[in-house]
């Protein structure tokens, strides 16, 4: 059987973990397996998961997160019959058993900044992150990049929640900033904050404007008002491991972009009327010219700055 | 009708655990009496009222007031029943008015308002009534102790006690304030109220009380007319042998000057000047009393020689001057320069009262090489030696394991001065020396003083019991509001002269000593009020 | 007076606290729908039963007797300092920086230089509470507060802006270099045929906790420094009067308590992590608290304090892999350990007292 | 900055204010009895759970039926929100209760008891949230019915077109939920009570001499436990608030430390009742302005986010360090009361 461990959010963060989730339990539901999976709440616990799942027989063992890529490249070793797959992390080597994937997040928030900004009446949007890490920067970059390929008078608001992991569950401090990001002329907000968004989707459905979730499909939490969700196939990259048990392939890093729809923005019943067929057109052009690598989005990590926004 | 006791206790008893507090106590206490009760520290007194106020339940035993058999569960019953009790802590609230500590707990209605007016005009009713002048305004914390007292005792006339119950009332007040609080009993007593007083001081209970009680180890020994015993009867009926009761000195031999005081000046955090230029010597083989109202400075003259309140001027001890402010100015240094120090409040100051008593008997000295083994204390060595001094000063239980706290009054400060003497010092400087101290250990305590004196030691007395001022010094010198008023000998000065100055009236004839102490306490409470604001 | 014999106090009382803790848990887990008795069966099996859970268990005990002695000598000064979480994040900066700017030889030198940036840098966290605390009378619980929460911008800065590898994702320092590696308990106990211990994260800094509760008992019981900050905590007046400084007491105590939180970065950057990331305090500060208070404040009391938060720990993460249980629910039981055995303490107490006063006026 | 950003930022301190405010009183009725309450973080923490829970279920709920006892007719009494209030409200009272129980009863260590019930309320409601919603420890979202609405004030629409006055009337007065208007005027109420009444007599009394209380014939367990049911009710409104007020369902931990905030603005506020409502705004202005101004730009460098995240706090220390000196608890705050004499 598989097992899936989560990052520090938890399992249900409606987003990045939770998306793991629905790629584990999309497996479960089609083959009717089972697997096993834990939330990580300490920083000793990832290696301590990781040993007594394969210990336990566990095969593959998925991760999320970044962080436990390390541990995980250290413990494979000792191993050889597990693989193991983390979603999200970095190695300099790949150990034969391991199998790295991560997303091209910037790709997909370029879109989702493109739509904001074609959907913006006052040429103001707004950025809205969790704790104040890389990673966050790395998808406000992204977005800030797209907001500026359609107006590039566009101006950016870009808040972080805090700088502690109490940041990532401060809904009312989400809304206080979008209320605030509101009042300085943001009429769509791009929320990147775990439970703290929630908080931003709920303000900006309250207050009448657009909002953009990201990771899961969060349109359907507040229809009308949800422009749309920036996409992090994480379910995918999760169902695909599961479904390849033990023939899967490892001892690489596979990076999903828009070209391999491992990002992507969403349309469904919720918001089908808010993309207008232009802002589609445009979005569905950008992303054809990125794939075709005829744009490039920076990524903020190439050289730890934005050229579209200063933190 | 008279024949029925105002108060009748059978077969009360108590046990706080293994200690047996009150056996089977029975006592009548007469109406328009006023009713003493002695006996020794932790003779179980206070336990024996608390139960007659609700604050403990007995074990055993009935109570009947009036002659009526009455339960007391709680202090409202006691209230009810129309005891009031002043406690020897005062039950104050320190930031509250006098007003407001009177109507607490007996307020009319839900609101503060009407309350507060109706108590105004009680409490100048009683204010004429019964001499019981305070500001209803005035803050507690502001109040001298004596009027802190009265604020208790109209606390207790205005939910219309008729039997009170006072606990060691005079242990904190001057002998003016004692006489005023008397002239205050007396004349409850003329209305027909029923007055227990507890007290450790035979003059009181000779000069006020119609019947003593005399307890002893939790059981009540004796109870006799005041007119027909004698303070040398009742000493030993409380402490079961013959006691002493007059300090038994030769006279001094002074020799060189050892303190020398010149131009000292203290400003307090308040920003109030509390010492304006005391001079004063204190030669080898010499007890100097300083008498004085409390709040006159004695306390802060104490904390300035001890080295906890910084000053200016200047203080020699043998002949070489000390520091008076700075970081070389603290209770370590002076204790180095051989200056023994046996604080007022022995509670606050003296003990730490959650230590052992053997760790307290090296407080301030803990820093003495000869503890020490390496980095460590010598708690071994320490232990040792606290028993040594617990047997050579009778300290009882004689257990240096025992924290502090659970010794009686008399014993903790048998302890401090076991540490102050024994650490052989050429000043020692002692304040309020017996205060709440049973007889039988004032005796002791006066005889160690008197025998340190005769080794040649100079020291330095602060008391407000006149008695031991004038019975234990070589020379007396008076402190009124931050200045020494003058210097008597007490061979040549009475009660009546030293009051006069205390209440800084040099010209020593003419007023009634009571009133002038009022008028001074009167100035220093408003002086306290202002440096507050 | 003493109504019941020291050893009730000490081993009684705290033992049927916890078996009362215990059962409301098992209560709480019946109301959820799962099997008490199992539960902690694999709580005990995972943290006790096997040398990897006690790798576990000890290296979690390990954070909380530093945190825990941190809180118990600032207690001994009557100040409450909730800052440790704070100055073990301000720790690990000084462990971080100890361990990848200075070549260090061997582990052993590493060590001693971990560990004294380690305490210097924790105790410099708490001096501007304690200084203020002393001079201006700003409250200490307000101040320690406060600065958790700049610890945690000033951490957030410095790793995002500063001490990140260039490129990389993590708001975490480099790995540290293979010469500051510390001996876990893999490494000293596990032979080729028993593999003790193995990847579990206790390491050697669990005898420096020993140690440092050895150290400890000696400072507040032995030293003058100890005698003199329990003379303060007890009785400021009393302090002054025997040539005492409150401040120079308020200021070392809060030193040594700074110091030792910070010592337990050493535990979770240099022995665990091998790199200062982010959230490596987890807690553990707040943790403390309850440890010191469950512990009387006693070096003993905090070594059994932060071991039975240590199994805790362990057995809840063993609990969360096996069952379906959330994690919340060890949450839950250690609040209601600290709960019974901290704050309704006497509830136990008070009955035995009274059956002891009963046995004791029988035989006496 | 134009009228209008400073109407923003201040009605953003209002909000972010409110439930420091209410928190903050809680904290002053606990504490002027002489009961240290380290634990208002908690009682928000499960008020606001069990405030969103009710309320969301009440909403969705089509019939009430308990032990077979049919109870819809309650459920048409209140509206949902007024339901999720009143199961905060207990809730937050249940822990004041557990609090009194081992501060006041079983004269335990009131900081441990606080910590634990920290403890519990951060574990207990999303093991609930948990085992009732399954997602992932928050509450379902509220609905409309299921969260306190912002009123308009009267005439605030007309009065709008008036400069200055109108504006800040109508977007600054105006258009809060009712719980803020209730937090402000819990502050000049507790003034009257705590100066006024007899029962504030008894209060203040109670926390600075308890042994008055007692030998003057009141009981001071009663008051004590009185004015934690005050307090359980005030931090219930202030949970209350922050699910069903300002957001619209539960999050694991939303108090996010507010009441250790709200702790030290008791703290600044010297446990008065008008400076805790200065203090509480103070808070809330500087956490508003933090959040606006996060990119501060100073023409010569940039300010770090870091920075501006930290500024409420660091103000904090700066203000008890320079202006506030040393603040004065109630006496026998911390202290189980031991009858002696
Ligand atoms: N609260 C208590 N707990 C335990 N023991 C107590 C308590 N109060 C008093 N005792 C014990 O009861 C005995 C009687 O104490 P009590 O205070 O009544 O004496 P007292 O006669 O008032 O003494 P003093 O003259 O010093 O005021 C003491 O020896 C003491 O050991
Ligand atoms: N809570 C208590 N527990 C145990 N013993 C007590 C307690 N309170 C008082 N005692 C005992 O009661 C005795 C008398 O206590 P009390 O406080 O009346 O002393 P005291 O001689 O009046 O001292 P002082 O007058 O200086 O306050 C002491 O022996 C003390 O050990
Ligand atoms: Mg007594
Ligand atoms: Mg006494």
């Amino acid at each position: 059987d598989p097992a899936l461990i989560y990052d520090l959010g938890g399992k249900f963060d409606k987003s990045f973990n939770e998306a793991a989730y629905n790629g584990a339990q999309r497996w479960a539901d089609e083959t009717g397996g089972s697997y096993r999976d834990i939330e990580i709440q300490s920083e000793a616990q990832r290696e301590q998961a990781l040993r007594r799942f394969a210990e336990a027989g566990f095969n593959p063992v998925v991760t999320t997160g970044f962080a436990i890529a390390d541990i995980m490249g250290k413990v494979a070793a000792d191993y050889p019959d597990t693989k193991f797959v983390n979603v999200d992390g970095f190695l300099p080597e790949v150990p034969e058993n391991v199998l790295i994937t991560t997303f091209q997040e910037h790709q997909g928030s370029y879109l989702v900044g493109m739509l904001a900004a074609m959907a913006s009446e006052s040429g103001t949007v707004g950025f809205i992150g969790g704790m104040d890490i890389p990673l966050i920067r790395h998808f406000g970059c992204g977005f800030a990049q797209g907001a500026k390929a359609v107006n590039p008078d566009i101006k950016i608001v870009a808040n972080m929640t805090g700088t502690t992991p109490a940041a990532w569950n401060d809904p009312v401090k989400g809304s206080e900033l979008a209320k605030a990001q509101i009042s300085q002329g943001a009429d769509v907000i791009y929320a990147a904050a775990g439970g703290t968004g929630v908080g931003v989707l709920q303000t900006a459905a309250d207050e009448g404007i657009y909002s953009i979730g990201v990771d899961s499909n969060q349109n359907h939490l507040h229809p009308g008002s949800v422009l749309t969700s920036m996409l992090k196939r994480v379910d995918v990259a999760v169902y695909d491991a599961m479904s390849a048990g033990e023939g899967l392939e490892t001892g690489k890093t596979v990076t999903l972009g828009l070209a391999e729809e491992g990002v992507g923005y969403a349309v469904d019943e919720n918001n089908e009327s808010l993309i207008t067929e232009e802002m589609a057109a445009a979005a569905e052009e950008a992303k054809q010219k990125i794939i075709d690598g005829e744009i490039e989005v920076v990524s903020y990590y190439a050289n730890d700055s934005c050229p579209a926004l200063q933190f | 009708m008279t024949d029925t006791p105002a108060i009748e206790l059978k077969g009360i008893s108590k046990a706080f655990g293994p200690v047996q507090a009150n056996k089977d106590i029975a006592i009548r206490v007469m109406p328009g009496t006023i009713h003493g009760i002695i006996g020794e520290n932790g003779a179980g007194k206070s336990t024996l009222m608390s139960i007659l106020y609700g604050f403990y339940k007995a074990d055993a035993g009935e109570i009947f007031i009036k002659g009526q058999r009455t339960e007391i569960p709680d202090s409202q019953a006691a209230i009810a029943a129309g005891i009031g009790m002043v406690f020897q802590h005062f039950k104050l609230v320190q930031n509250f008015t006098v007003l407001e500590n009177v109507i607490l707990g007996a307020e009319d209605g839900g609101l503060l308002k009407p309350s507060l007016s109706k108590a105004r005009g009680v409490l100048k009713h009683l204010a004429q009534e019964y001499q019981l002048n305070v500001d209803p305004d005035a803050l507690i914390e502001n109040l001298s102790v004596g009027h802190q007292q009265r604020v208790e005792i109209l606390k207790a006339l205005y939910r219309e006690a008729d039997i009170l119950i006072l606990d060691e009332p005079t242990g904190v007040l001057t002998p003016a304030e004692a006489d005023h609080l008397f002239r205050i009993l007396e004349g409850l007593k003329a209305e027909g109220k029923t007055i227990i007083l507890i007290t450790h001081k035979l003059r009181e209970i000779m000069e006020i009380t119609d019947t003593v009680s005399v307890m002893r180890r939790g059981e009540m020994t004796a109870t006799v007319k005041t007119a027909e015993t004698s303070p040398e009867e009742l000493a030993e009926l409380m402490v079961g042998r013959k006691v002493l009761l007059r300090v038994d000195k030769k006279p001094a031999q002074p020799g060189t000057k050892i303190l020398e005081i010149e131009n000292l000046h203290h400003v307090d955090r308040h920003g109030v000047e509390r010492l304006k230029g005391i001079s004063l010597d204190v030669r080898a083989g010499e007890i100097v009393g300083i008498a004085g109202v409390s709040g006159n400075g004695q306390s802060e003259l104490l904390h300035v020689l001890g080295g906890y309140a910084d000053a200016t001027g200047t203080v020699r001890v043998n002949g070489e001057e000390i520091d008076l402010t700075g970081h070389r100015s603290d209770g370590q240094s002076r204790r180095k320069r051989g200056i023994a120090h046996v604080p007022e409040d022995r509670h606050h100051e003296g003990l730490i009262l959650q230590y052992s008593a053997w760790e307290n008997t090296v407080f301030g000295y803990h820093h003495d090489p000869a503890i020490q083994s390496g980095p460590l204390m010598n708690n071994a060595a320490i232990r040792a030696e606290a028993q040594a001094k617990m047997d050579r000063y009778d300290v009882r239980p004689p257990d240096p394991t025992l924290a502090a706290k659970n010794f009686s009054g008399g014993n903790q400060q048998k302890i401090v001065l076991a540490r102050e003497i024994e650490r052989d010092p050429d000043v020692l400087l002692i304040g309020q020396p017996t205060r709440g101290v049973d007889i039988g250990a004032i005796e002791f305590i006066h005889q160690e003083i008197v025998r340190l004196r005769d080794k040649g030691k100079a020291i330095l007395l602060v008391s407000v019991e006149l008695d031991e001022i004038l019975s234990l010094s070589d020379r007396i010198a008076v402190m009124f509001d931050g200045h020494i008023m003058g210097e008597r000998l007490p061979g040549e000065t009475d009660q009546t002269e030293l009051g006069l100055l205390m209440a800084g009236v040099t010209d020593t004839k003419g007023k009634a000593p009571i009133e002038a102490v009022d008028a001074s306490l009167e100035a220093q409470e408003h002086r306290e009020a202002e440096s507050h604001d | 007076m003493d109504r019941m014999p020291a050893w009730a106090d000490a081993v009684l009382v705290p033992l049927i606290s916890i078996l009362l803790a215990a059962l409301v848990s098992a209560l709480v887990i019946l109301a959820i729908g799962e099997n008490p008795v199992e539960a902690l069966s694999l709580m005990i099996d995972g943290a006790l039963m096997r040398s990897t859970g006690w790798g576990y268990t000890l290296y979690y005990t390990t954070n909380f007797i530093f945190t825990g002695l941190c809180v118990a000598v600032a207690f001994h000064a009557r100040m409450f300092n909730i800052g440790g979480e704070g100055q073990a994040m301000i720790g690990g900066l000084g462990v971080a920086l100890a361990c990848l700017f200075i070549p260090w030889p061997h582990w052993t030198l590493a060590l001693v230089g971990a560990t004294v940036a380690a305490a210097a840098f924790g105790a410099a966290w708490a001096f501007v509470p304690a200084y203020l605390q002393a001079r201006r009378g700003s409250h200490i619980v307000i101040t320690t507060i406060m600065f958790n929460f700049i610890a945690a911008a000033v951490l957030n800065y410095v790793l995002v802006n500063i001490l990140r590898p260039a490129g990389a994702m993590d708001p975490a320092t480099a790995s540290f270099p293979a010469a500051t590696h510390l001996p876990t308990f893999q490494d000293m106990f596990a032979t080729a045929g028993n593999p003790l211990f193995r990847g579990s994260p206790a390491n050697i800094t669990f005898f420096i906790a020993v140690l440092a509760c050895v150290l400890v008992w000696l400072l507040i019981w032995r030293t003058r420094l100890g005698y003199e900050i329990r003379a303060f905590g007890h009785s400021e007046s009393a302090a002054r009067y025997a040539g005492i400084s409150p401040v120079r007491i308020t200021v070392l105590a809060m030193l040594i308590s700074g110091g030792l939180a910070g010592l337990m970065a050493i535990n979770t950057t240099m022995g665990e992590a091998e790199r200062l990331v982010m959230n490596a305090t987890e807690g553990a500060g707040f943790i403390g608290i309850a440890v010191a208070l469950m512990g009387r404040s006693h070096p003993v009391g905090v070594f059994l304090a932060a071991l039975l938060f240590g199994f805790l720990y362990q057995g809840g993460a063993e609990l969360a892999l096996w069952t379906n249980i959330p994690r919340e629910l060890i949450t839950v039981i250690q609040a209601l350990v600290i709960l019974f055995t901290g704050a309704l303490d006497n509830m136990v107490r008070m009955p035995l007292e009274r059956i002891f006063m009963a046995f004791g006026k029988g035989t006496r | 900055m134009d009228l209008n950003t400073l109407i923003q930022i201040l009605d953003s301190t209002i909000r972010l204010a409110t439930p420091l405010l209410l928190a903050c009183l809680a904290g002053l009725f606990s504490e002027r009895s002489g009961i240290i309450d380290i634990g208002l973080e908690g009682k928000m923490l499960i008020a606001a759970f069990f405030s969103a829970a009710i309320a969301a279920m009440v909403t969705t709920a089509e019939s009430w039926v308990l032990l077979g006892v049919e109870l819809t007719w309650l459920k048409d009494l209140f509206p949902a929100v007024i339901w999720g209030l009143f199961a905060g409200i207990a809730a937050s009272m249940v822990l004041s209760g557990l609090h009194g129980l081992a501060s006041i009863t079983f004269r335990g260590n009131q900081l441990i008891s606080g910590v634990a019930l920290n403890f519990l309320a951060s574990g207990v409601t999303v093991l609930i949230a948990q085992v009732w919603f399954s997602q992932g420890g928050r509450t379902p979202s509220l609905m409309a019915g299921g969260r306190f609405e912002n009123i308009t004030l009267p005439l605030a629409e007309t009065l709008r077109g008036v400069p200055i006055i109108g504006p800040i009337y109508a977007d600054l007065i105006s258009g809060h939920s009712i719980l803020v208007y209730a937090a402000l005027l819990a502050v000049p109420l507790t003034w009257w009570v705590l100066f006024r009444t007899r029962y504030g007599l008894r209060l203040r009394a109670v926390g600075e001499a308890p042994e008055a209380v007692d030998t003057a014939g009141v009981s001071v367990v009663g008051l004590r436990y009185s004015s934690l049911v005050i307090t359980g009710v005030l931090c219930g409104m202030a949970g209350a608030y922050l699910a069903t007020g300002l957001q619209a369902g539960f999050v694991r931990e939303m108090t996010a430390g507010r009441g250790y905030i709200a702790l030290a603005a008791l703290i600044f506020a010297k446990w008065r009742p008008w400076y805790a409502l200065w203090a509480c705004l103070l808070f809330g202005l500087l956490q508003a302005v933090a959040l606006r101004y996060q990119n501060l730009d100073l023409g010569l460098f940039v300010v770090p986010v870091q920075v501006m995240d930290a500024l409420p706090y660091i103000l904090t220390v700066v203000i008890l360090a320079g202006f506030v000196g040393k603040a004065i608890p109630p006496r026998a705050g911390g202290e189980p009361y031991v009858k002696e004499r």
